[in-house]
Protein backbone atom coordinates (compact mmCIF):
# COMPACT_ATOMS: atom_id res chain seq x y z
CA UNK A 1 0.00 0.00 0.00
CA UNK A 2 1.05 3.66 -0.65
CA UNK A 3 0.07 6.80 0.15
CA UNK A 4 0.29 10.14 -2.16
CA UNK A 5 -0.95 13.53 -0.34
CA UNK A 6 -1.56 16.79 -3.24
CA UNK A 7 -3.64 20.25 -2.17
CA UNK A 8 -6.76 21.00 -3.86
CA UNK A 9 -8.73 24.30 -2.56
CA UNK A 10 -6.26 24.49 0.05
CA UNK A 11 -7.88 21.68 1.35
CA UNK A 12 -5.46 18.21 1.35
CA UNK A 13 -6.31 15.03 -0.53
CA UNK A 14 -4.54 11.80 0.92
CA UNK A 15 -4.60 9.22 -1.95
CA UNK A 16 -4.39 5.67 -1.48
CA UNK A 17 -3.30 3.14 -3.72
CA UNK A 18 -3.32 -1.24 -2.79
CA UNK A 19 -5.68 -2.36 0.06
CA UNK A 20 -6.71 -0.91 3.28
CA UNK A 21 -7.00 -4.18 5.39
CA UNK A 22 -6.13 -5.72 8.67
CA UNK A 23 -1.81 -5.69 7.43
CA UNK A 24 -1.79 -2.41 5.86
CA UNK A 25 -4.22 0.27 8.09
CA UNK A 26 -1.13 0.50 10.89
CA UNK A 27 1.01 1.86 8.12
CA UNK A 28 -1.30 3.84 6.01
CA UNK A 29 -2.03 5.18 10.01
CA UNK A 30 1.42 6.63 10.60
CA UNK A 31 1.69 8.34 6.29
CA UNK A 32 0.41 11.08 7.42
CA UNK A 33 0.12 13.36 10.12
CA UNK A 34 -3.38 15.05 8.04
CA UNK A 35 -4.91 11.89 9.41
CA UNK A 36 -5.28 13.19 12.43
CA UNK A 37 -4.87 17.00 12.60
CA UNK A 38 -8.39 19.32 12.81
CA UNK A 39 -8.19 19.97 9.40
CA UNK A 40 -10.65 18.47 7.03
CA UNK A 41 -9.28 16.02 4.18
CA UNK A 42 -10.56 14.00 1.30
CA UNK A 43 -9.55 10.56 1.20
CA UNK A 44 -9.28 9.33 -2.22
CA UNK A 45 -9.73 5.59 -2.55
CA UNK A 46 -9.67 5.02 -6.47
CA UNK A 47 -7.06 3.09 -5.92
CA UNK A 48 -8.00 0.87 -3.22
CA UNK A 49 -9.18 -2.78 -4.24
CA UNK A 50 -9.89 -3.79 -1.28
CA UNK A 51 -11.32 -2.75 2.01
CA UNK A 52 -12.12 -5.10 4.82
CA UNK A 53 -13.65 -4.22 8.36
CA UNK A 54 -10.08 -2.86 9.97
CA UNK A 55 -9.58 -0.80 7.05
CA UNK A 56 -13.37 0.59 7.93
CA UNK A 57 -12.59 0.96 11.02
CA UNK A 58 -10.14 3.36 10.36
CA UNK A 59 -11.84 5.45 8.36
CA UNK A 60 -14.50 5.89 11.22
CA UNK A 61 -11.69 6.39 13.67
CA UNK A 62 -10.50 9.33 11.43
CA UNK A 63 -13.90 10.06 10.91
CA UNK A 64 -14.39 10.63 14.47
CA UNK A 65 -11.11 12.17 15.59
CA UNK A 66 -11.58 14.80 12.78
CA UNK A 67 -15.29 15.41 14.07
CA UNK A 68 -14.24 15.85 17.29
CA UNK A 69 -11.83 19.01 16.39
CA UNK A 70 -14.07 20.38 14.45
CA UNK A 71 -12.60 19.18 10.88
CA UNK A 72 -14.43 16.63 8.17
CA UNK A 73 -13.61 13.94 6.45
CA UNK A 74 -14.96 13.23 2.52
CA UNK A 75 -14.18 9.87 0.76
CA UNK A 76 -13.99 9.75 -3.03
CA UNK A 77 -14.52 7.18 -5.95
CA UNK A 78 -15.46 4.01 -4.19
CA UNK A 79 -15.45 1.18 -6.15
CA UNK A 80 -18.37 -1.62 -6.35
CA UNK A 81 -16.92 -3.55 -3.60
CA UNK A 82 -16.30 -0.83 -0.95
CA UNK A 83 -19.75 1.03 -1.84
CA UNK A 84 -20.50 -2.49 -0.55
CA UNK A 85 -19.02 -2.60 2.40
CA UNK A 86 -20.69 0.71 3.38
CA UNK A 87 -23.97 -0.25 2.65
CA UNK A 88 -24.28 -3.57 4.42
CA UNK A 89 -22.84 -1.59 7.71
CA UNK A 90 -24.48 1.32 7.03
CA UNK A 91 -21.05 3.31 7.48
CA UNK A 92 -22.63 5.11 4.34
CA UNK A 93 -24.26 7.27 7.05
CA UNK A 94 -21.51 8.51 8.50
CA UNK A 95 -19.60 10.19 5.48
CA UNK A 96 -20.33 12.42 2.69
CA UNK A 97 -19.41 9.92 -0.47
CA UNK A 98 -18.36 11.56 -3.57
CA UNK A 99 -17.67 10.53 -7.32
CA UNK A 100 -14.48 11.97 -7.79
CA UNK A 101 -11.50 13.29 -5.08
CA UNK A 102 -12.09 17.34 -6.90
CA UNK A 103 -15.71 18.03 -6.59
CA UNK A 104 -15.25 16.29 -2.89
CA UNK A 105 -13.01 19.11 -2.30
CA UNK A 106 -14.55 22.12 -3.53
CA UNK A 107 -17.86 21.07 -1.62
CA UNK A 108 -15.48 20.82 1.54
CA UNK A 109 -13.97 24.22 0.30
CA UNK A 110 -17.40 25.64 -0.09
CA UNK A 111 -18.78 24.52 3.26
CA UNK B 1 -21.56 -31.39 -0.06
CA UNK B 2 -18.23 -32.47 -0.63
CA UNK B 3 -14.97 -30.73 0.68
CA UNK B 4 -12.60 -30.46 -2.62
CA UNK B 5 -10.16 -27.86 -1.16
CA UNK B 6 -8.61 -27.96 2.27
CA UNK B 7 -5.70 -25.70 2.87
CA UNK B 8 -3.55 -25.19 6.51
CA UNK B 9 -1.88 -22.11 7.34
CA UNK B 10 -0.13 -20.40 10.51
CA UNK B 11 -2.31 -18.47 12.45
CA UNK B 12 0.10 -15.18 11.27
CA UNK B 13 -1.66 -11.93 9.90
CA UNK B 14 0.49 -12.28 6.79
CA UNK B 15 -1.07 -15.28 5.65
CA UNK B 16 -5.17 -13.05 5.39
CA UNK B 17 -4.33 -11.83 2.14
CA UNK B 18 -3.44 -15.47 0.88
CA UNK B 19 -6.72 -16.87 2.50
CA UNK B 20 -8.99 -14.55 0.98
CA UNK B 21 -7.26 -14.31 -2.48
CA UNK B 22 -7.96 -18.01 -2.57
CA UNK B 23 -11.12 -17.87 -1.37
CA UNK B 24 -12.05 -15.09 -4.09
CA UNK B 25 -10.05 -17.69 -7.09
CA UNK B 26 -12.01 -20.31 -6.12
CA UNK B 27 -15.37 -18.49 -6.09
CA UNK B 28 -14.61 -17.36 -9.51
CA UNK B 29 -14.18 -21.28 -10.95
CA UNK B 30 -17.58 -21.90 -8.72
CA UNK B 31 -19.12 -19.12 -10.02
CA UNK B 32 -17.91 -20.26 -13.84
CA UNK B 33 -18.74 -23.88 -13.37
CA UNK B 34 -22.97 -23.88 -11.83
CA UNK B 35 -23.17 -20.81 -14.87
CA UNK B 36 -23.36 -17.61 -12.50
CA UNK B 37 -21.10 -15.60 -14.65
CA UNK B 38 -22.61 -12.49 -14.95
CA UNK B 39 -23.31 -12.32 -10.70
CA UNK B 40 -18.91 -13.83 -10.40
CA UNK B 41 -17.86 -10.39 -9.09
CA UNK B 42 -20.45 -9.77 -6.30
CA UNK B 43 -20.10 -13.94 -5.68
CA UNK B 44 -16.40 -13.44 -5.33
CA UNK B 45 -16.30 -10.69 -3.14
CA UNK B 46 -18.57 -12.10 -0.62
CA UNK B 47 -15.88 -15.00 -0.43
CA UNK B 48 -13.07 -12.40 -0.59
CA UNK B 49 -14.06 -10.19 2.34
CA UNK B 50 -15.75 -13.24 4.18
CA UNK B 51 -12.31 -15.21 4.21
CA UNK B 52 -10.20 -12.10 5.15
CA UNK B 53 -13.22 -11.59 8.06
CA UNK B 54 -12.57 -14.79 9.31
CA UNK B 55 -8.96 -15.39 9.05
CA UNK B 56 -8.21 -12.26 10.94
CA UNK B 57 -9.98 -13.17 13.80
CA UNK B 58 -8.64 -15.99 14.07
CA UNK B 59 -5.43 -14.79 14.29
CA UNK B 60 -6.20 -11.61 16.64
CA UNK B 61 -7.91 -13.72 18.77
CA UNK B 62 -5.79 -16.47 19.27
CA UNK B 63 -5.29 -17.72 22.81
CA UNK B 64 -1.71 -18.61 22.38
CA UNK B 65 -0.08 -17.31 19.91
CA UNK B 66 3.16 -18.75 20.40
CA UNK B 67 1.51 -22.17 19.83
CA UNK B 68 1.76 -22.95 16.29
CA UNK B 69 -2.41 -23.36 16.14
CA UNK B 70 -2.58 -23.68 12.09
CA UNK B 71 -5.65 -22.03 10.84
CA UNK B 72 -7.58 -24.50 8.67
CA UNK B 73 -9.70 -23.41 5.43
CA UNK B 74 -11.65 -25.78 3.25
CA UNK B 75 -14.02 -24.95 0.63
CA UNK B 76 -17.21 -27.44 -0.37
CA UNK B 77 -19.96 -27.34 -2.31
CA UNK B 78 -22.89 -28.95 -5.01
CA UNK B 79 -24.38 -27.44 -7.73
CA UNK B 80 -26.70 -25.03 -5.08
CA UNK B 81 -23.55 -23.86 -3.24
CA UNK B 82 -20.59 -23.12 -2.19
CA UNK B 83 -19.43 -23.19 1.73
CA UNK B 84 -16.19 -22.62 2.95
CA UNK B 85 -15.27 -23.38 6.67
CA UNK B 86 -12.34 -21.83 8.91
CA UNK B 87 -11.31 -23.73 11.91
CA UNK B 88 -8.93 -22.41 14.76
CA UNK B 89 -8.07 -23.78 18.26
CA UNK B 90 -8.85 -19.85 20.00
CA UNK B 91 -11.30 -20.15 22.42
CA UNK B 92 -15.06 -20.40 21.44
CA UNK B 93 -16.97 -17.10 20.61
CA UNK B 94 -20.51 -15.97 20.05
CA UNK B 95 -21.11 -15.45 16.32
CA UNK B 96 -24.24 -13.95 16.67
CA UNK B 97 -22.69 -10.97 18.29
CA UNK B 98 -24.97 -7.69 17.77
CA UNK B 99 -23.89 -5.32 15.06
CA UNK B 100 -22.22 -1.97 16.61
CA UNK B 101 -24.27 0.89 16.03
CA UNK B 102 -22.67 2.96 13.61
CA UNK B 103 -23.55 6.68 14.83
CA UNK B 104 -21.56 6.15 17.71
CA UNK B 105 -18.54 5.66 15.16
CA UNK B 106 -17.13 2.18 16.78
CA UNK B 107 -13.74 1.01 15.83
CA UNK B 108 -14.19 -2.35 15.07
CA UNK B 109 -17.03 -5.05 15.44
CA UNK B 110 -17.58 -5.22 11.31
CA UNK B 111 -16.23 -8.58 10.90
CA UNK B 112 -19.14 -10.78 11.70
CA UNK B 113 -21.73 -8.07 10.65
CA UNK B 114 -20.07 -8.50 7.18
CA UNK B 115 -19.74 -12.03 6.94
CA UNK B 116 -23.61 -12.18 8.11
CA UNK B 117 -24.69 -9.63 5.66
CA UNK B 118 -22.71 -11.02 2.44
CA UNK B 119 -23.39 -14.74 2.69
CA UNK B 120 -26.33 -17.09 3.31
CA UNK B 121 -25.50 -18.63 6.06
CA UNK B 122 -23.35 -19.12 8.72
CA UNK B 123 -23.16 -22.10 10.63
CA UNK B 124 -20.89 -22.01 14.12
CA UNK B 125 -19.66 -25.22 15.89
CA UNK B 126 -16.92 -26.06 18.28
CA UNK B 127 -15.53 -29.42 17.59
CA UNK B 128 -12.74 -31.32 19.06
CA UNK B 129 -11.80 -27.89 21.03
CA UNK B 130 -11.96 -26.09 17.79
CA UNK B 131 -13.88 -23.16 16.55
CA UNK B 132 -15.57 -24.31 12.80
CA UNK B 133 -17.36 -21.12 10.90
CA UNK B 134 -18.42 -22.32 7.63
CA UNK B 135 -20.28 -19.77 5.54
CA UNK B 136 -22.35 -20.60 2.75
CA UNK B 137 -23.44 -18.52 -0.65
CA UNK B 138 -25.77 -19.83 -2.70
CA UNK B 139 -25.72 -19.91 -6.34
CA UNK B 140 -29.30 -19.14 -7.44
CA UNK C 1 12.97 -27.15 7.20
CA UNK C 2 9.39 -26.65 8.35
CA UNK C 3 6.32 -27.44 6.35
CA UNK C 4 3.80 -23.81 7.05
CA UNK C 5 1.29 -24.33 4.43
CA UNK C 6 -0.67 -27.27 3.15
CA UNK C 7 -2.75 -27.14 0.21
CA UNK C 8 -5.03 -30.22 -1.37
CA UNK C 9 -6.95 -29.45 -4.62
CA UNK C 10 -8.73 -31.53 -7.26
CA UNK C 11 -6.14 -33.25 -9.94
CA UNK C 12 -8.60 -30.61 -12.43
CA UNK C 13 -6.36 -28.00 -15.06
CA UNK C 14 -8.88 -25.36 -13.43
CA UNK C 15 -6.91 -25.48 -10.27
CA UNK C 16 -3.85 -24.63 -11.70
CA UNK C 17 -3.86 -21.10 -12.00
CA UNK C 18 -5.08 -20.62 -8.10
CA UNK C 19 -1.79 -23.34 -7.16
CA UNK C 20 0.69 -20.95 -8.59
CA UNK C 21 -0.96 -17.73 -7.79
CA UNK C 22 -0.72 -18.80 -4.22
CA UNK C 23 3.01 -20.15 -4.61
CA UNK C 24 3.71 -16.78 -5.95
CA UNK C 25 2.25 -14.96 -2.45
CA UNK C 26 4.15 -17.25 -0.43
CA UNK C 27 7.51 -16.51 -2.01
CA UNK C 28 6.30 -12.91 -1.88
CA UNK C 29 5.86 -13.09 1.89
CA UNK C 30 8.95 -15.17 2.35
CA UNK C 31 11.22 -12.53 0.25
CA UNK C 32 9.68 -9.88 2.59
CA UNK C 33 10.68 -12.36 5.80
CA UNK C 34 14.33 -13.12 4.91
CA UNK C 35 14.78 -9.23 3.59
CA UNK C 36 15.29 -10.47 -0.32
CA UNK C 37 12.70 -7.66 -1.44
CA UNK C 38 14.63 -6.57 -3.82
CA UNK C 39 14.74 -9.53 -6.08
CA UNK C 40 11.04 -11.27 -5.28
CA UNK C 41 10.09 -10.65 -8.90
CA UNK C 42 12.17 -13.08 -9.93
CA UNK C 43 12.11 -15.21 -6.77
CA UNK C 44 7.96 -15.26 -7.21
CA UNK C 45 7.94 -15.69 -11.01
CA UNK C 46 9.89 -19.11 -10.18
CA UNK C 47 7.80 -20.64 -7.53
CA UNK C 48 4.63 -19.50 -9.93
CA UNK C 49 5.95 -20.89 -13.20
CA UNK C 50 7.55 -24.40 -11.24
CA UNK C 51 4.39 -24.51 -9.70
CA UNK C 52 1.94 -24.24 -12.75
CA UNK C 53 4.12 -26.44 -14.47
CA UNK C 54 4.16 -29.34 -11.80
CA UNK C 55 0.54 -28.81 -10.64
CA UNK C 56 -0.08 -29.18 -14.50
CA UNK C 57 1.74 -32.01 -15.39
CA UNK C 58 -0.22 -33.48 -12.43
CA UNK C 59 -3.52 -33.21 -13.76
CA UNK C 60 -2.14 -34.05 -17.60
CA UNK C 61 -0.80 -37.38 -16.57
CA UNK C 62 -3.35 -38.81 -13.73
CA UNK C 63 -3.25 -42.31 -14.60
CA UNK C 64 -6.85 -42.41 -13.92
CA UNK C 65 -8.64 -39.11 -14.25
CA UNK C 66 -11.84 -40.37 -12.86
CA UNK C 67 -10.95 -41.34 -9.59
CA UNK C 68 -10.50 -38.68 -6.96
CA UNK C 69 -6.82 -38.36 -6.81
CA UNK C 70 -5.82 -35.22 -4.89
CA UNK C 71 -3.00 -33.20 -5.47
CA UNK C 72 -1.14 -32.20 -2.42
CA UNK C 73 1.36 -28.73 -2.39
CA UNK C 74 3.11 -27.88 0.54
CA UNK C 75 5.18 -24.84 1.33
CA UNK C 76 8.72 -25.42 4.04
CA UNK C 77 11.11 -22.87 4.68
CA UNK C 78 14.22 -22.06 6.90
CA UNK C 79 16.17 -18.72 7.01
CA UNK C 80 17.95 -19.59 3.39
CA UNK C 81 15.91 -21.24 1.38
CA UNK C 82 12.25 -21.55 0.13
CA UNK C 83 10.92 -25.37 -0.93
CA UNK C 84 7.48 -26.05 -2.36
CA UNK C 85 6.82 -29.84 -2.88
CA UNK C 86 3.87 -31.16 -5.29
CA UNK C 87 2.48 -34.50 -4.72
CA UNK C 88 0.12 -36.73 -6.80
CA UNK C 89 -0.63 -40.62 -7.24
CA UNK C 90 0.43 -40.80 -10.99
CA UNK C 91 2.60 -43.23 -12.14
CA UNK C 92 6.43 -42.84 -11.56
CA UNK C 93 8.16 -40.33 -13.79
CA UNK C 94 11.67 -39.27 -15.00
CA UNK C 95 12.24 -35.54 -13.38
CA UNK C 96 15.55 -35.49 -15.22
CA UNK C 97 14.22 -36.11 -18.77
CA UNK C 98 16.60 -34.56 -20.81
CA UNK C 99 15.54 -30.66 -22.67
CA UNK C 100 14.03 -31.32 -25.93
CA UNK C 101 16.26 -29.62 -28.89
CA UNK C 102 14.71 -26.07 -29.55
CA UNK C 103 15.52 -26.50 -33.36
CA UNK C 104 13.33 -28.78 -34.26
CA UNK C 105 10.33 -26.48 -32.71
CA UNK C 106 9.09 -29.42 -30.43
CA UNK C 107 5.54 -28.20 -29.09
CA UNK C 108 6.24 -29.53 -25.84
CA UNK C 109 8.39 -31.24 -23.28
CA UNK C 110 9.20 -27.57 -21.38
CA UNK C 111 7.82 -28.40 -18.13
CA UNK C 112 10.77 -30.16 -16.42
CA UNK C 113 13.43 -28.23 -17.81
CA UNK C 114 11.63 -24.41 -16.78
CA UNK C 115 11.67 -26.22 -13.00
CA UNK C 116 14.94 -27.23 -13.37
CA UNK C 117 16.40 -23.81 -14.65
CA UNK C 118 14.39 -21.75 -12.60
CA UNK C 119 14.65 -23.42 -8.88
CA UNK C 120 18.05 -24.59 -7.28
CA UNK C 121 17.27 -28.12 -6.53
CA UNK C 122 14.84 -30.26 -7.99
CA UNK C 123 14.31 -33.59 -5.52
CA UNK C 124 12.09 -36.10 -6.78
CA UNK C 125 10.91 -39.33 -5.08
CA UNK C 126 8.22 -41.87 -4.92
CA UNK C 127 6.15 -42.29 -1.49
CA UNK C 128 4.02 -44.40 -0.53
CA UNK C 129 2.71 -44.40 -4.08
CA UNK C 130 2.74 -41.19 -4.80
CA UNK C 131 5.30 -38.68 -6.89
CA UNK C 132 7.01 -36.09 -4.45
CA UNK C 133 8.99 -33.56 -6.64
CA UNK C 134 10.21 -30.84 -4.20
CA UNK C 135 10.97 -27.67 -5.36
CA UNK C 136 13.64 -25.47 -3.77
CA UNK C 137 15.29 -21.84 -4.33
CA UNK C 138 18.04 -20.43 -2.49
CA UNK C 139 17.22 -16.79 -0.64
CA UNK C 140 21.19 -15.89 -0.93
CA UNK D 1 -8.05 -14.47 -22.26
CA UNK D 2 -8.85 -12.30 -25.15
CA UNK D 3 -7.71 -11.84 -28.17
CA UNK D 4 -7.64 -8.81 -30.32
CA UNK D 5 -6.96 -8.50 -34.34
CA UNK D 6 -5.70 -5.13 -36.18
CA UNK D 7 -4.22 -4.46 -39.41
CA UNK D 8 -0.91 -3.22 -39.56
CA UNK D 9 1.60 -2.47 -42.49
CA UNK D 10 -1.09 -5.03 -44.33
CA UNK D 11 0.17 -7.62 -41.54
CA UNK D 12 -2.26 -8.63 -38.97
CA UNK D 13 -1.14 -7.57 -34.96
CA UNK D 14 -3.23 -10.56 -33.02
CA UNK D 15 -3.17 -8.85 -29.38
CA UNK D 16 -3.35 -11.26 -26.91
CA UNK D 17 -5.08 -9.94 -23.24
CA UNK D 18 -4.67 -12.05 -19.76
CA UNK D 19 -2.13 -15.78 -19.22
CA UNK D 20 -1.21 -17.99 -21.81
CA UNK D 21 -1.48 -21.47 -20.28
CA UNK D 22 -2.75 -25.01 -20.00
CA UNK D 23 -5.36 -23.96 -19.77
CA UNK D 24 -6.17 -20.79 -22.12
CA UNK D 25 -3.82 -22.45 -25.01
CA UNK D 26 -7.04 -24.11 -26.67
CA UNK D 27 -9.40 -21.16 -26.80
CA UNK D 28 -6.49 -18.60 -27.81
CA UNK D 29 -5.79 -21.51 -30.89
CA UNK D 30 -9.49 -21.20 -31.87
CA UNK D 31 -9.65 -17.31 -31.51
CA UNK D 32 -8.25 -16.52 -34.93
CA UNK D 33 -7.72 -17.82 -38.68
CA UNK D 34 -4.63 -15.80 -38.67
CA UNK D 35 -2.85 -18.14 -36.49
CA UNK D 36 -2.99 -21.13 -38.19
CA UNK D 37 -2.82 -19.93 -42.47
CA UNK D 38 0.20 -19.00 -44.23
CA UNK D 39 0.31 -15.48 -43.91
CA UNK D 40 2.88 -13.82 -41.82
CA UNK D 41 1.55 -11.66 -37.97
CA UNK D 42 2.57 -10.29 -35.21
CA UNK D 43 1.90 -11.88 -32.02
CA UNK D 44 1.95 -8.57 -29.42
CA UNK D 45 2.27 -10.00 -26.05
CA UNK D 46 2.11 -6.92 -24.00
CA UNK D 47 -1.12 -7.98 -21.97
CA UNK D 48 0.65 -11.41 -21.33
CA UNK D 49 1.18 -11.31 -17.87
CA UNK D 50 2.25 -15.19 -16.93
CA UNK D 51 3.22 -17.44 -19.44
CA UNK D 52 3.48 -21.37 -18.93
CA UNK D 53 5.16 -24.09 -20.76
CA UNK D 54 1.99 -25.19 -23.15
CA UNK D 55 1.82 -21.09 -23.90
CA UNK D 56 5.34 -21.32 -25.04
CA UNK D 57 4.44 -24.85 -26.92
CA UNK D 58 1.84 -23.11 -28.51
CA UNK D 59 3.79 -20.58 -29.52
CA UNK D 60 6.32 -22.54 -30.86
CA UNK D 61 3.65 -24.64 -32.95
CA UNK D 62 2.04 -21.87 -34.69
CA UNK D 63 6.01 -20.98 -35.58
CA UNK D 64 6.53 -23.69 -37.47
CA UNK D 65 3.52 -24.01 -38.57
CA UNK D 66 3.73 -20.43 -40.52
CA UNK D 67 7.21 -21.25 -41.71
CA UNK D 68 6.17 -24.65 -43.19
CA UNK D 69 3.82 -22.46 -45.49
CA UNK D 70 6.15 -19.91 -46.02
CA UNK D 71 4.85 -17.38 -43.58
CA UNK D 72 6.58 -16.20 -40.41
CA UNK D 73 5.75 -14.93 -36.81
CA UNK D 74 7.06 -12.00 -35.00
CA UNK D 75 6.50 -11.59 -31.15
CA UNK D 76 6.27 -8.15 -29.49
CA UNK D 77 6.26 -6.83 -25.88
CA UNK D 78 7.58 -9.45 -23.65
CA UNK D 79 7.81 -8.43 -20.07
CA UNK D 80 10.46 -9.58 -17.88
CA UNK D 81 8.68 -13.00 -16.73
CA UNK D 82 8.33 -13.80 -20.47
CA UNK D 83 11.83 -12.94 -21.74
CA UNK D 84 13.08 -15.71 -18.71
CA UNK D 85 11.31 -17.87 -19.96
CA UNK D 86 11.90 -17.82 -23.99
CA UNK D 87 15.73 -17.65 -22.66
CA UNK D 88 15.86 -20.98 -20.43
CA UNK D 89 14.48 -22.83 -22.85
CA UNK D 90 16.18 -21.12 -25.64
CA UNK D 91 13.02 -20.24 -27.31
CA UNK D 92 14.45 -17.26 -28.20
CA UNK D 93 16.44 -18.83 -30.85
CA UNK D 94 13.38 -19.63 -32.80
CA UNK D 95 11.58 -15.78 -33.12
CA UNK D 96 12.47 -12.70 -33.78
CA UNK D 97 11.42 -10.39 -31.02
CA UNK D 98 10.57 -6.86 -30.61
CA UNK D 99 10.27 -3.95 -28.15
CA UNK D 100 6.62 -2.80 -29.85
CA UNK D 101 4.27 -4.22 -32.16
CA UNK D 102 4.21 -1.76 -34.92
CA UNK D 103 8.21 -1.94 -35.63
CA UNK D 104 7.98 -5.40 -35.53
CA UNK D 105 5.45 -5.40 -38.57
CA UNK D 106 7.18 -2.36 -40.00
CA UNK D 107 10.22 -4.88 -40.24
CA UNK D 108 8.33 -7.66 -41.26
CA UNK D 109 6.91 -5.22 -44.34
CA UNK D 110 9.85 -4.32 -45.70
CA UNK D 111 11.41 -7.92 -45.95
N1 LIG E 1 -11.92 -16.94 15.31
C1 LIG E 1 -12.25 -16.36 16.50
N2 LIG E 1 -11.72 -16.82 17.65
C2 LIG E 1 -12.03 -16.26 18.83
N3 LIG E 1 -12.86 -15.22 18.96
C3 LIG E 1 -13.43 -14.69 17.86
C4 LIG E 1 -13.15 -15.24 16.57
N4 LIG E 1 -13.85 -14.53 15.66
C5 LIG E 1 -14.53 -13.59 16.34
N5 LIG E 1 -14.29 -13.68 17.67
C6 LIG E 1 -14.86 -12.82 18.74
O1 LIG E 1 -15.95 -12.10 18.21
C7 LIG E 1 -15.74 -10.69 18.34
C8 LIG E 1 -16.37 -9.94 17.19
O2 LIG E 1 -15.68 -10.16 15.98
P1 LIG E 1 -15.85 -9.15 14.75
O3 LIG E 1 -17.30 -8.96 14.48
O4 LIG E 1 -15.05 -9.66 13.63
O5 LIG E 1 -15.29 -7.77 15.26
P2 LIG E 1 -13.84 -7.38 15.79
O6 LIG E 1 -12.90 -8.49 15.39
O7 LIG E 1 -13.54 -6.09 15.12
O8 LIG E 1 -14.00 -7.26 17.29
C9 LIG E 1 -14.24 -10.53 18.44
O9 LIG E 1 -13.88 -9.34 19.10
C10 LIG E 1 -13.85 -11.78 19.23
O10 LIG E 1 -14.06 -11.60 20.59
N1 LIG F 1 3.38 -35.41 -12.20
C1 LIG F 1 3.69 -36.26 -13.19
N2 LIG F 1 3.13 -37.50 -13.23
C2 LIG F 1 3.43 -38.38 -14.20
N3 LIG F 1 4.27 -38.10 -15.22
C3 LIG F 1 4.86 -36.89 -15.24
C4 LIG F 1 4.60 -35.93 -14.25
N4 LIG F 1 5.34 -34.81 -14.52
C5 LIG F 1 6.02 -35.10 -15.64
N5 LIG F 1 5.74 -36.33 -16.09
C6 LIG F 1 6.31 -36.99 -17.29
O1 LIG F 1 7.43 -36.24 -17.72
C7 LIG F 1 7.25 -35.80 -19.07
C8 LIG F 1 7.92 -34.48 -19.29
O2 LIG F 1 7.24 -33.44 -18.64
P1 LIG F 1 7.46 -31.94 -19.08
O3 LIG F 1 8.91 -31.66 -19.12
O4 LIG F 1 6.65 -31.08 -18.18
O5 LIG F 1 6.92 -31.84 -20.56
P2 LIG F 1 5.46 -32.13 -21.14
O6 LIG F 1 4.53 -32.18 -19.98
O7 LIG F 1 5.21 -31.01 -22.07
O8 LIG F 1 5.60 -33.46 -21.84
C9 LIG F 1 5.75 -35.80 -19.28
O9 LIG F 1 5.41 -35.93 -20.64
C10 LIG F 1 5.33 -36.99 -18.44
O10 LIG F 1 5.51 -38.19 -19.16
Amino acid sequence: MTVEEKKCHDLTIVSINGSLEASSVPGFMKSSPALTDSQSIVIDLAGVDFLDSSGLGCLVTIARKKREQGGDVRLACLNEKLRRVFEVTQAFRLFDIYDDAESAATTAANK
Amino acid sequence: MDTFITMSFPSEISYARLASNAASMVAEIFSRQVGIWEKRQEFCHAFELSVAEAFSNSVRNAANPETDGQIIICFSSDQNELMVSVRDTNPAFDPDIPAPDILSYPDRGYGLLLIRQLMDQVLYSRENDMNLLSMIKKAG
